[in-house]
């Protein structure tokens, strides 16, 4: 029984990514491969020292730059997508929100990922400070770990609302639950994310070929159906 | 302001650590007093499943624990739900909510080790105490307490370096607020995913060291006053 | 009556049933076989175990169906069979818990004397697991005593002292006893400590009482197991005549015999109890003028029976309206022809007990 | 394959957690008894620093020493890369890696409890045993254990439940690999970030339920065969 | 001889200071005041403390400054003075502790007659919580027994038994020393129980060895504490003549002397070990003939020494090379006009111990 070709994905990734993955093993059933989501900062350590992953998919394009720079990858940092942030509460449309909106005193809880370490928190950061919400907001929020960490907080209602990723807001459960808004991504600097393929891969077909499926048509369409801007588009 | 390669926000991170460790650990010593004592005296069949029951927060990852916490103390809750109800404030993002979260999952290290202390130490000695005219409560300080000094100290040491690495629960009903809720362990977790090893380092190592001097003083007085053994 | 009980309780197989009624002051023996129930009745009348059944104390219900007075509400002292004292206490500290606990002006006994009087005071300063086994027991002794108790209930408390620690410790207790004028259950299986110390006694037997009554008369009943113990012993009450400082010794009068105890100071009251065994005793046909024993009884044979010794016979001997044991071989009976009713000579060492 | 609502891949998950317990639980125990030992027995002053260093794991987030184990059983680790060199395999993201990492994080939980069952029995059974020819294992088979079973109970009940839930050590050193380093809590928890609460919910109730059921079991005996208490 | 041992160790302001020679086989009663060290010496006996010093048991090495047995090599039997029954085992359990460890060919007790004798079996399914004090204690000397020891130790092992009971262990006791042929080291403060059981004796004061010998030579040593206590007592040893299964008695020589003694059955072997009791002894001018006690021996006053009782004095008497002790008041001292050198009368009763 062959090792499954294993890819480490960046948590904002997750919905996605099954899709894909669903399409890729009815397209290609020889070539097994195994799905783990988690924060990127911790995959990109995680591969310095030695962990199982063939392919990395950052939520942040420094994370596999670092790596490839280390000598840890097989070829290029692929650029595969640009990601975009949101306003969503899980207790109202937020369709009808925007940005200043959330200086209103009934958000007394306001989730953003984390934005020492995590990419999406450090745009939803920028774009907060480019509009001058910063220091009217800074006391009221709270962080998550990581990007889908953060869509917990708001989950649970502990947070009345938060600034996630595109991604997961178009997930069919919570478009259920009504709208976000889509925050300007002229507010904060573009959120390239990249991947790459690591050493241990370089001889591995199947990550090969999953790389090039990021490519097909079938793929970008999906990418684009959850909030991506893909990268030459 | 940054001293020994510590900036300001992890002094206080850090203060915040030992405050909650510190509370928690002493709410929990009083509450599992009563029920380590019962759990240790009682011939009831029931005594078993509250055993039991006293050991399962470990069971679950603490950041799941953390995760159906938030949503009991959240104002959609059960706890915080029924606190806004009242006027009040829910518990989510709040020191309290720390302490109430970090007392659950430290619950089994003081109840069992309280309860193991005070089964050694039989009756006899609460008998004897009572034969000399001491009441309940003169014979819980004068007897229990002092008998059962080891198993406090084991409650206590374990109860309270747990809290401080704590990381799980905290993360999931704290929000790593600065200065309410980023305890040292959710800020040591940021720097190194953040990949800012040296703050990382230093952090850890201010705490280790910490902690070990103050374990170490606490087990050094423990031996200075230990009771020199039963035999002969 | 001072102190009155009933109480039940069951213990697998063991079952205490036991009913009793002792004077107010003075001690009252416990008195039975290893698993008698001893410790048992004690710690019931200590509340330590929650027994069916009731107990007044001086008059105070301190428990029946509905009251149970909870033991540090009862002001006793409580010597344990074992080993009792606080670990974690320096033997000044263990004999200061209770004595911290009574109030002062309810303390009736003296810190200092009793440290000195049960010998301790070196050792003060040590933790209990640096003690002997018999330093052990003499602070637990101390320890009860300065709870200025009450109700005193001491369960073998002398059992492994030395004769010389025993005989320092016992005058105290006695004294105490009078000073104090409470009642003091005193279980001990050294029948000569009993002898000295208590007035009063109750046997015990598989957790029943088998006799209670004062001492002098359940020591000689041949029907109890007392009168055929391998110390048997006879306890006199007598009457002070005279002290003869020079010769220390004390004329007595015991119904109309005279009797002579050697002692070392003049009697303080004018009774003394007197204990005689019946080891002690010899029957002789004609008073022994020219010997070293210092009583010549004239008394009259009441009952001869079997003794447990080899070779031997109890001979009950009627002192006027008192009881004495005499243990005489059989050779002897025979020899002299001894029989119920015969007059005879006692030839008696006794011993002045109080 | 999907019964009680719990998927195959959780089912291995849930296997290999208990399995990691298990192992990490017997090789703790046996490793703590002779340290216990000698901490409860020993009057050197070195005492007092090893029952510092032993309460030490649990000051630092578990992230963190997963992250600190990382390093040290990666290739370029001073243990990963000593084994490399050897011709051997690190022992980051293997079962043996967790394994290591599981035992250090509740190597207090066993120590402690070890420690004062020990202190608590004192030497005079040791004495009488001896005086009854009993050697030094015979000792330890025939009067330690049994004396000290409170005290062994709780350390295998502390670490055993604590390994059930470790979460943080296990993610950093194991990876979160399906089918080798992913155990139950990694899963749920990964149920939990990619909204499946479903899952989530079986998964932790299952885990729930066993570990309760376990523990009412394990107390029951315990209970059944107990000392009735040295008091008369 | 088989047991000798030098062991120094020092215990706070303690220090064990002792040396002494045992005899190959029967008791030595080690005999002393409560803190005088008789436990710490039992303990370097058993290799439970680590002495500075040495031990040799049946010419075997046991310890000195290179070698130290281990406890559990050590076939010893050890009674403890405080309770050591294990807590977690059955009576039956913690019987067959030791009996077990023995192997099959080295026991040289049998199980079943051991219980029945202790009075234990129906223990046997208890857990030790459920004992009785003297309960316990009995489990304690059959364990140790049970062991086959090749050197007993016994701490106290009766102090808190009936005297019925006492009664029915020693003569098993008696004759299980005798069957084992071992020495037996026996710390009592009976001195009753020391004159039955023991051939020799050990004599400690503040952790020294104030005299060491055979018993009935120490017991009456005028010089030693032994003779001036309550009970004190002479052991003589006399050459069986007679037995008179009717009478039950049996008819000694004890140098040129005749004595007689009351005994259940005949003697087994032909000297007998008697126990005579200062206070058992009267003297008196002329013979007594018509009087139950059963001896009436020529002797001669060798010394008249003072006596801690009041009003008592401790007379030695010489009968033939052996000594006994009278104690005699001070008013019959004066009356008969006793001076060392006068040939009088005593009046014995003696009992017979082995
Ligand atoms: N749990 C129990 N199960 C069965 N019998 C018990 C239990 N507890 C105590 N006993 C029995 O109760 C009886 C009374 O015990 P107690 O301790 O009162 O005796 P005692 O008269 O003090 O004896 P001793 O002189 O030996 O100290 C004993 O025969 C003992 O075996
Ligand atoms: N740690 C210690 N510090 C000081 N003195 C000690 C210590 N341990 C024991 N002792 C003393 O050593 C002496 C000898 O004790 P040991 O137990 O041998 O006496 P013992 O002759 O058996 O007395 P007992 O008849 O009372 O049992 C005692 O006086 C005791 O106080
Ligand atoms: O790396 Mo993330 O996508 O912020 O979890
Ligand atoms: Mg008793
Ligand atoms: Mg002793």
């Amino acid at each position: 029984d062959p090792q499954p070709t294993r890819i480490a994905a960046a948590s904002d990734l997750r919905f996605v990514m099954d899709e894909i993955l669903e399409n890729f093993a009815s397209d290609h059933p020889e070539h097994p491969i195994e799905m783990l989501y988690g924060s990127s900062g911790r995959f990109r350590s995680q591969i310095e020292h030695g962990a199982p992953f063939d392919l990395f998919f950052s939520a942040d394009i420094a994370y596999p730059r670092a790596l490839e720079q280390a000598g840890h990858a097989a070829g290029e940092v692929i650029p595969y997508a640009e990601g975009r942030i949101v306003i969503w509460s899980d207790g109202l449309d937020a369709s009808e929100l925007t940005l200043s909106d959330l200086a209103d005193e009934r958000f007394r809880r306001i989730a953003i990922a984390n934005p020492r370490h995590a990419p999406y928190g450090d745009r939803a950061r920028e774009a907060l400070r480019a509009s001058g919400l910063w220091e009217t907001l800074e006391r009221r929020l709270v962080f998550g770990e990581n990007i889908a960490h953060t869509l917990q907080l708001v989950q649970s209602g502990a947070a009345e609302v938060g600034i996630i990723a595109l991604s997961l807001v178009r997930h069919p459960s919570i478009l259920d639950q009504g709208g976000y808004h889509l925050i300007d991504d002229a507010l904060h600097a573009p959120l390239t994310q990249g991947f790459i393929i690591t050493r241990r891969a370089a001889d591995n077909p199947t990550a090969r070929l999953f790389a090039d499926y990021m490519g097909a048509a079938e793929t970008r369409s999906i990418m684009r159906a959850y909030g991506f801007q893909l990268p030459d588009e | 302001m940054t001293w020994l390669g510590i900036g300001e926000a992890d002094w206080i991170a850090l203060q915040l650590t030992f405050r909650l460790a510190l509370i928690s650990t002493a709410l929990l010593l009083v509450l599992c007093l009563p029920l380590a004592w019962w759990l240790a005296h009682t011939q009831r069949r029931i005594k078993v499943v509250i055993e039991a029951l006293v050991a399962l927060p470990l069971v679950l990852p603490p950041t799941v624990i953390g995760f159906y916490l938030l949503i009991l103390l959240g104002p959609r809750g059960a706890v915080g739900g029924t606190l806004e109800r009242l006027g009040a404030n829910h518990l989510a993002f709040t020191f309290t909510g720390l302490v109430i979260g970090s007392m659950i999952y430290s619950l089994p290290f003081v109840v069992q080790p309280l309860q193991n202390a005070f089964q050694a130490m039989g009756r006899r000695p609460l008998e004897v105490a009572a034969t000399l005219r001491a009441g309940p409560w003169d014979r819980l300080v004068s007897v229990v307490l002092p008998l059962s000094r080891q198993g406090l100290l084991t409650a206590a040491v374990l109860s309270f370096a747990h809290t401080l690495g704590e990381f799980g629960v905290l993360l999931m009903i704290g929000g790593g607020i600065p200065g309410q809720t980023q305890v040292a362990s959710i800020a040591i977790y940021s720097h190194v995913e953040g990949m800012d090893y040296a703050s990382a380092h230093h952090l850890s190592l201010l705490l280790i060291v910490t902690a070990f001097v103050m374990l170490v003083c606490i087990y050094a007085l423990n031996k200075r006053f230990k009771i020199v053994g039963v035999a002969p | 009556m001072s102190l009155a009980c009933e109480f039940r309780l069951a213990r697998g197989d063991f079952a205490l049933d036991a009913r009793m009624t002792l004077p107010e002051r003075g001690v009252t023996a416990l008195f039975g076989r290893s698993g008698s129930g001893k410790t048992t009745l004690l710690r019931c009348l200590a509340g330590l175990e929650r027994a069916e059944g009731w107990l007044t104390v001086n008059g105070c219900r301190w428990q029946d169906d509905e009251r149970f007075l909870p033991v540090h509400r009862r002001p006793l002292g409580y010597v344990f069979q074992e080993a009792s004292l606080f670990p974690h206490l320096r033997v000044r500290d263990n004999l200061r818990y209770g004595y911290r606990r009574v109030p002062v002006a309810r303390r009736r006994v003296d810190f200092d004397e009793t440290v000195r009087l049960l010998g301790v005071e070196a050792l003060l300063e040590r933790y209990p697991q640096a003690l002997s086994g018999g330093q052990r027991q003499r602070v637990a002794i101390a320890r009860a005593l300065l709870a200025s108790p009450r109700l005193l209930l001491m369960d073998e408390p002398m059992a492994s002292l030395d004769a010389t620690s025993k005989a320092e410790i016992l005058p105290y207790l006695e004294r105490l006893h009078d000073h104090l004028e409470i009642p003091v259950v005193y279980v001990s299986h050294a029948l000569e400590e009993v002898a000295r110390l208590a007035d009063h006694m109750v046997l015990l037997e598989a957790g029943r009482v088998l006799a209670t009554g004062p001492l002098h008369e359940l020591l000689t009943r041949s029907d109890l197991p007392l009168a055929h113990a391998d110390n048997a012993a006879a306890v006199l009450e007598a009457q002070v005549l005279d002290y003869d400082a020079g010769r220390q010794l004390v004329t007595l009068s015991c119904g109309d015999v005279r009797l002579r105890v050697s002692r070392e100071q003049a009697p303080s009251s004018q009774r003394l109890r007197l204990s005689i065994r019946a080891s002690d005793v010899a029957i002789s046909l004609s008073p022994a003028r020219d010997s070293s024993v210092l009583n010549c009884l004239p008394v009259r044979i009441a009952e001869i029976d079997d003794d447990p010794h080899p070779g031997h016979r109890l001979v009950r001997l009627a002192l006027g309206d008192q009881a004495l044991l005499a243990r005489i071989p059989r050779e002897a009976v025979e020899r002299l022809a001894l029989a119920p009713g015969m007059a005879v000579h006692a030839q008696v060492r006794a011993r002045a007990l109080t």
